[in-house]
């Protein structure tokens, strides 16, 4: 199992999803249409490391993390 | 030298810290960017939710690139509320010469706005609104649409 | 807003002052640039001359610039002997927009390098000699010798 | 008459031409050996405005300036 957090605006607690790679995540939160508009626009951690591709292997217990857009300063 | 602060920064006492802390190690520029809330559109403030991790990885990314030029660089934000006229956002670059501090402190407060995982929020009749339009898509965000 | 004091400067006061002074005009960015007296050559510090009638209009034509963007700008600069370590030289742009403040903080202090009619002395073994390879010809100089 | 005075490391006390524009100064000064270097390198004022020609009409009292090589900062 891996957790997923939502984090800044999202407002959405995290879930736990059974994913062997970063492209299960995304079919698990497409089913989810609240979701829709984040995962157009936000970024991709998989413990706290960005990452730019779903080609991503993953483990149990592992952190994905949706960065939405962001406005620092 | 990455500091995050509950509500408004104290800017003159972060300023004269940051300079004393320097002040025996020969760079001959300083450079500090302060961002201050501005009354507009009838907001209080702003408020700001701040990912840490991230934003201490890219942070020590950018003072690696720092140190490769002989720069230092120190950075402070503010976490929650922040009325308007109270600063919220200061980084600075110290730097041998002024030329790599003048473009170092464009360039890392530019990057900043794009990647920083800052959140902003403008605070409305009491109301925190996630200020969607001004903020920037980090790079590569969309993939888990795709 | 053109400040000339005898010796070095008290960095941390005079940032402190101008932040203040300007903490209710509505500005977002704010930026110094703080010049400190490097350690080098074995000197024992720098010395400045200053021809305050045209640094003045320099300085005003420059401010006329900026009330055109929005933005102000603050200076000050010493004037006699700055030991090592310490400060001689702070500019600062005021503006509502952070990249007005950026090209501006840049470009006046480039011009400054190149204009405004201050010179400088390495001070060593208790001497004052002038830094003329450091120096720059201000625009338009030689046309006595033509 | 008109003031010529010599700014920064010139180190050199003002004297009083006799001048009805700058070239006429530029003539009395170049006949001072010591201060060919300067008078090459010097950006000049009348009456603390810049110049960029000798083509200006001098009148009694003015003030001229030499301004060398600068360092701010």
């Amino acid at each position: 199992m891996v957790k997923v957090e939502f984090l800044g605006p999202i407002a959405k607690e995290p879930v736990e999803i059974d994913a062997k790679t970063l492209k299960d995540v995304s079919e698990v939160l497409k089913q989810d249409e609240s979701l829709k508009e984040w995962l157009e626009t936000s970024a991709v951690a998989v413990n706290d490391k960005l990452v730019s591709s779903l080609d991503v292997a993953l483990s149990d217990g592992d952190k994905v993390s949706l960065l939405p857009p962001v406005c620092g300063g | 030298m990455l500091e995050l602060y509950n509500g408004a920064l104290d800017v003159a006492g972060i300023l004269k810290r940051w300079y004393e802390e320097e002040s025996k190690s020969n760079y001959g520029a300083f450079i500090p960017f302060i961002g201050t809330v501005r009354e507009e559109d009838g907001i209080e403030g702003l408020s700001f939710d701040v990912y840490e991790p991230i934003l201490k990885s890219w942070f020590e990314t950018w003072q690696e690139k720092a140190k490769q030029k002989g720069a230092k660089l120190k950075m402070a934000h503010s976490v929650g509320d922040v009325p308007v006229h109270e600063s919220s956002y200061i980084s600075a670059v110290f730097s041998p010469k002024r030329r790599v501090a003048l473009e170092m402190i464009e360039e890392f407060v530019e990057d900043f706005k794009a990647s920083a995982p800052i959140w902003k929020y403008d605070l409305k009749n009491g109301k925190r609104v996630y200020a969607k339009e001004r903020s920037t898509k980090i790079k590569g965000s969309g993939i888990l649409y795709g």
